[in-house]
């Protein structure tokens, strides 16, 4: 396994996925010897995954089942430690595209922190790009790392401890894009600019607060960035359900056999057109909005690089 | 001009009131009596110390469960004096608070307010100097969220009353959110002096919204499922008597016959042990625990006692059962009552039989857990041409259906299905965001007007203009 | 007729709707002798409106034919002579819930505009409130004093020409809900507070831009306003159509009848189960969304007027 | 690490390059040529002068059609320097502008360049000066529009061409908007390397934004209806023809045969001829015009002449018509070419029909104007377990039915139907809002992970939990 490629069988060291059912799941170093508790019971991770496909059905000890998945960068953000606030797909996939990446781009990122999205990057840019991500806080940096060579993915990233507001991001005119998740982006866009090739570039900073956003891009104008763009993106997920309306008793059958025509010779017949509905119930497949969904993760405000 | 309906000071929480209590954004109904305990948000108390008081008032849950009023400028104490640049040197090692639990209970037995703990929490925080500005701010507020009890007793009205039940109960009121109230009551034309028909289960909640924008003027019909309608959220608006004069019902069960003209007395159920044998019937809503089902209300008077029986509501809404009413119907009991009773029952059954005949209504509101569609259409015929009328499902398909029902038929116009959308803010400093969570489900309407259906059954009664692509034609709006 | 009272015959002097189709409809004051152009033809008021009740079918001198409706104030809004910028009934409805208006409410509100919310303040407020209205720029408030008096709602309402930032409302603690839709909400908080009765009171302030909201949000807690809430409302209409979706042609014809195990031996009985769908299209029902909606009106803050 | 398969010099503008003319918010996808006529939002010119330029260049559309890179500094220059306080005094009677439009019309004719107009407008404007500082930027900007004839040339890119697309035609991709598109690539974990399966009648745009993420590493099969894949878009992309080396398609109509082994070459079409023969087949989107259809690739190369022929798209996309390609498909006509192609394309056939039959695809993406739910059934057959699908449509309602319908059928889990909503801001000091439209519909996704199914036709495939109840269970996230 790595999280840039596909593998069929689970191996020693890889990183798995447990999936118990809707939305819950966590993540497994798989070990020989190694045991995880389900609510299921025990996976045994050498007679229960190594050697096995992903996507298999493993039954745990109390004979509930999982199965086994393959990580990718979007159940890893589903499933990581969280060090910090993270970003999710909704939002990593409009910056994905907005910055243009692609295989062979050289991306900075900055803050590190969970490494949501610098997983997502590194997928996109991998097998010929490079990720330059810079975070402040050692702890982080040093797990973010430490992540990175499990994954299988550091010879794609350099992680840097450091502020990108004081020291930038240590490359000069090689980076295709730029992404921003700090409390000051204005304060990181001169660098954010001298790390962008001299042809230009994209940039993205993603700030939960409008006025970080207005700070922000004052600052891009300044350092002549243009296409100032800012945007928000929302996930409605809607669950699919079996909806039963009873239908009401308007009194069918008491009175309704020998009909008269009604006082003011208006029609009467829509009596008998709702009658062609059955005493009962009406069912029907429906997708249904959730009643609490995130209503704000942050602001998206997008840039170019131009050349003068 | 007359007078208002409204008693002559509005103001001051008396005893016998409706009020609503409110904790941040969590509301509980309750009816203002003296040494009764009240249960809101973990905290034991009673209203007592409140009487007297102006509405709007804040009040302090002190030790033995007596409200004090607070004053607003206590507030400002807690305040922060250093803050931190940035978090990088905070590691988070859960041994930042030197005072244990045991210590915060020990100062909570002493009677300490919970300000005081707040601001000795902060005091013996070891990390709290170096958060930043921010997170100070968000450490003070949840501190003080969970160790302040303070509570604000506000008059009900339908925007505290949607609002809470929206929050608390939306099983109850079938998932309808407040603004999509909220454009029902715009869209059909709620006013003084109209003749509505509402058909509702949503605890009478649409119902007390009708009466509360009709302000007593004008008249409504109710029409009801079952044995009886379901008032409990209308009772905690409390409306004056008055209101009730001109608020009529009519079984459901009874449309069919009234439309075909068999309507007769003499099927009616009169008795008031019919109430609790449909009860049954009343729960068939889909993915909701049943709905509180009580007595019909056997005079049109404000005795609309709640007589709930899930734990749930309790919990939240403090309605007094029988006797308790805060108007004139205190006796009752003795046959010679009960008989008198049921005459003005049926008289008033008459009556709303006899006003759903005339076919004049100004406006039909529908919100209920049945399928809206042989409801609309029935109802529509008591309906005067050029009239608004809302539906609200908490589904779209089943107004696609009414939609397409409507347009087969006739008769209607201008009709639209919406959604709308509702998204709070944070406003601070430097901190100005969307909230991060919203709803995301308020339900969906069908909104339309009546016109004079010339050519029923024939087909030519479809539009001339295809009622289809809409959109784009409003233009697009000037920036300002 | 009038915009607080329903009438069942069109008179003289009526100001009705003529309804073309869907939202497409114009306001007419109807005069005898008076005449009205439509693309389906003329309508001659003395003969095809007066005495007739409102919601008839009238026919054009050119064949076609129209609905005539009863005035609301919703019908206003959508037909109403734009002289500024003004609020639809979807903020509206917010605006009258959040405000807490009823019949006999006294509520203060600037500016004027071209008296779409007044005429639906006015509906809720009647038969025993009472509307001020302040409107800085003297044509609109001369224009809205007619509009009023024509609708027969004019002693409902109190318009007066003057700055609300230097002026205010012109009464003291006699309002129970105070809107402001102006440049510099801020100005007026002050104004507003006083407007309001001494026992308390709501307020709300309409703005487009956030920068004003913020504005308004300090203004409102330096004045003591309490509850500051700030709320945004979309409407997202549907529109029920008839939706016809092509069947891919699988090739189920062409080779399925004899189907042997397909290589890997893993099952192939969905072919059978999507055989299920006829060759040809596949027909439903749906309230689709519009491809372009208002994405924003303004926002809406409100808050209460407490009582310290 | 290898060699990036890009050009040695992208940033250049040349001859035979796809690019994209940007004005605004507006997106003209061409091939630059020299000598050829362009129009644009109603200006002509010639690509001639932009050669050799940088991409991001922005020019200047001078008289007599030739493009002149422009200056940024010269932008500042409108300037106002006096504002009125407010509109109070201002009467719109139509008699604000002093020049006339035979006086605009006398200056363009002379050459003065949009920006001087703008100015002289201003100058000759009674009502400027009173106007609000807003106001006037308001003014300006309009004007600015409507007399400064200013494009921007940049690279193609997902970004571009998708947000051209929804933003032109729409109905060419389905209505497909580009966040949606977006997810999609997310969520199909598109990455170089992987074998993906591709079912879609989005003009190619989806084909080539997976094509754009794959980066010529890995292979991909495009399923196909009717006589030969759709890819107008796809060419606008401009990919090296290495990127096309490992792209395959399959019909559509051969894939009940395949799945049930009795698949077979013969039974092919392999003549061009039936391409124009099956044309009328792709016409069955619903309130679409007829989407475009080519000639099938018959070589690997990137020879996707785009033979557009409706008016609409030739507006648009500028696209060279044959023999205009870029790469090195320049011979052809000959009959041996003509023989050597259709081996070449049978050889091709007979891989994707091998490639597919391994079922070991690593993801399956569909985005077609078809019920989505017999094509899904059948092409996730191809895919291994435990790789991701994504399924667009439209509607809601045909993804309703794909759930159900997988639920069914088991080996998938993850099912999630969703929807995003996407808002634009202006942000401008003391001006900043949500955009006054937005779009209203992004379309549906359905997503979700293959798994080994052991229990096919059993009845015990279901999840042992029930997967409908959802949301609630995301924490409310905590504010910043």
């Amino acid at each position: 396994m790595s999280f840039i490629d596909y593998r069929e069988t689970i191996k020693e060291g890889d990183t798995a996925i447990v999936f118990l059912g809707h939305e819950s799941m966590f993540p497994v170093k798989v070990q020989h010897g190694g045991k995880t508790q389900t609510k299921y019971g025990v996976i045994r991770h050498s007679t229960d995954l190594i050697g096995k496909r992903y996507g298999s059905k493993v039954t745990c000890s109390k004979g509930g089942w999982v199965y086994i998945l393959h990580p990718t960068p979007e159940l890893w953000t589903l499933n990581l430690p969280h060090r910090t606030q993270i970003l999710y797909s909704t939002d990593i996939s409009l910056i994905t595209m907005m910055l243009e990446l692609k295989p062979g781009s050289v991306v900075c990122e900055s803050g590190t922190g969970s490494g949501s999205l610098s997983h997502a990057i590194i997928r996109t840019i991998a097998p010929t790009g490079h990720l330059y991500t810079v975070e402040f806080h050692q702890q982080r940096a040093e797990k973010a790392i430490e992540e990175f060579e499990e994954h299988k993915v550091g010879h794609l990233v350099t992680v840097k401890n450091q502020d990108v507001c004081k020291n930038g991001f240590g490359i000069t005119h090689l980076a295709d894009a730029v992404f921003l998740d700090i409390p000051s982006p204005w304060e990181a866009i001169g660098h954010a600019k001298s790390a962008l090739k001299r042809e230009g570039g994209r940039i993205c900073s993603f700030s939960p607060c409008i006025e970080q956003v207005q700070r922000t891009c004052l600052a891009l104008e300044e350092h002549g960035f243009a296409e100032c763009n800012t945007l928000e993106i929302l996930l409605r997920v809607y669950n699919v359900r079996t909806i039963s309306l009873p239908l009401p008793d308007l009194g069918k059958g008491t009175g309704g056999n020998a009909r008269g025509e009604s006082d003011q010779g208006s029609p009467s017949d829509q009596g008998a057109s709702s009658a062609g509905l059955q005493q009962g119930n009406a069912q029907f497949k429906s997708g249904v909005p959730p009643r609490e969904m995130v209503g704000h993760t942050g602001y998206l405000t997008f840039a170019t690089k131009s050349l003068f | 001009m007359e007078g208002s309906p409204e008693p002559a000071s509005p103001g001051v929480i008396r005893e016998g009131d409706f009020a609503v209590l409110k904790r941040d954004e969590v509301f509980k109904a309750v009816a203002v009596a003296r040494r009764r305990k009240i249960v809101f948000e973990k905290q034991w108390f009673c209203l007592d110390n409140a009487i007297g008081h102006i509405y709007g008032t804040t009040f302090e849950v002190t030790s033995g469960g007596t409200l004090q009023p607070k004053n607003r400028v206590q507030e400002a104490a807690t305040e922060t004096k250093e803050a931190g640049a940035d978090n990088r040197n905070i590691v988070d090692d859960g041994k930042s608070q030197k005072l244990t639990h045991d210590d915060i209970k020990a100062l909570k037995d002493k009677g300490i307010k919970g300000q005081e703990i707040v601001q000795q929490l902060i005091e013996n925080s070891t990390t709290f100097r170096d958060k930043t500005e921010f997170a100070q701010h968000k450490y003070i507020k949840k501190k003080k969220k969970k160790y302040e009890a303070v509570i604000t007793i506000v008059k009900p009205s339908t925007r505290i009353l949607s609002t809470m039940y929206y929050g608390r109960e939306p099983g109850k009121i079938n998932y309808l959110r407040y603004d999509t109230l909220a454009q029902m009551l715009t869209w059909g034309n709620v006013r003084a002096g109209n003749k509505m028909i509402v058909m509702e289960t949503c605890a009478g909640l649409v119902l007390g919204a009708i009466m509360e924008r009709m302000g007593g003027y004008g008249s409504i019909i109710q029409m009801y499922p079952g044995g009886g309608p379901v008032r409990a959220a209308t009772s905690c608006f409390g409306f004056p008597g008055s209101f009730f004069q001109t608020l009529y019902d009519f079984p459901l069960s009874k449309v069919d016959s009234l439309l075909s003209g068999t309507f007769s007395l003499k099927k009616l159920p009169l008795e008031s042990e019919e109430n609790t044998a449909v009860a049954e019937e009343s729960n068939g809503s889909v993915d909701d625990k049943p709905v509180s089902v009580q007595e019909a209300d056997t005079e049109c008077s404000a005795e609309i006692a709640a007589e709930d029986r899930q734990p749930e509501e309790q919990e939240i809404m403090d309605i007094p059962t029988e006797g308790d009413a805060f108007e004139d119907s205190k006796a009752k009991g003795t046959t010679h009552d009960k008989l008198k009773k049921q005459e003005e029952r049926q008289k008033k059954l008459i009556e709303a039989a006899d006003l759903l005949k005339e076919k004049n209504a100004d406006g039909l509101i529908v919100a209920s857990r049945f399928h809206p569609a042989p409801l609309l259409l029935s109802l529509l015929e008591f309906v005067a041409p050029s009239r608004p009328f809302v539906v609200y499902c908490q589904y779209k398909e089943p107004l696609v259906e009414c939609y397409t029902k409507l347009r087969e038929k006739g008769g209607v116009i201008n009709l639209k299905l919406s959604e709308t959308w509702l998204r709070n803010y944070q406003v601070l400093p430097d901190r100005s965001h969307p909230k991060l969570m919203m709803s995301g489900a308020g339900g969906y309407l069908l909104t339309g007007i009546t016109v004079i259906n010339e050519s029923v059954k024939s087909g030519d009664c479809s539009e001339q203009t295809d009622e289809e692509p809409t959109s784009k034609k409003r233009k697009l709006q000037e920036q300002r």
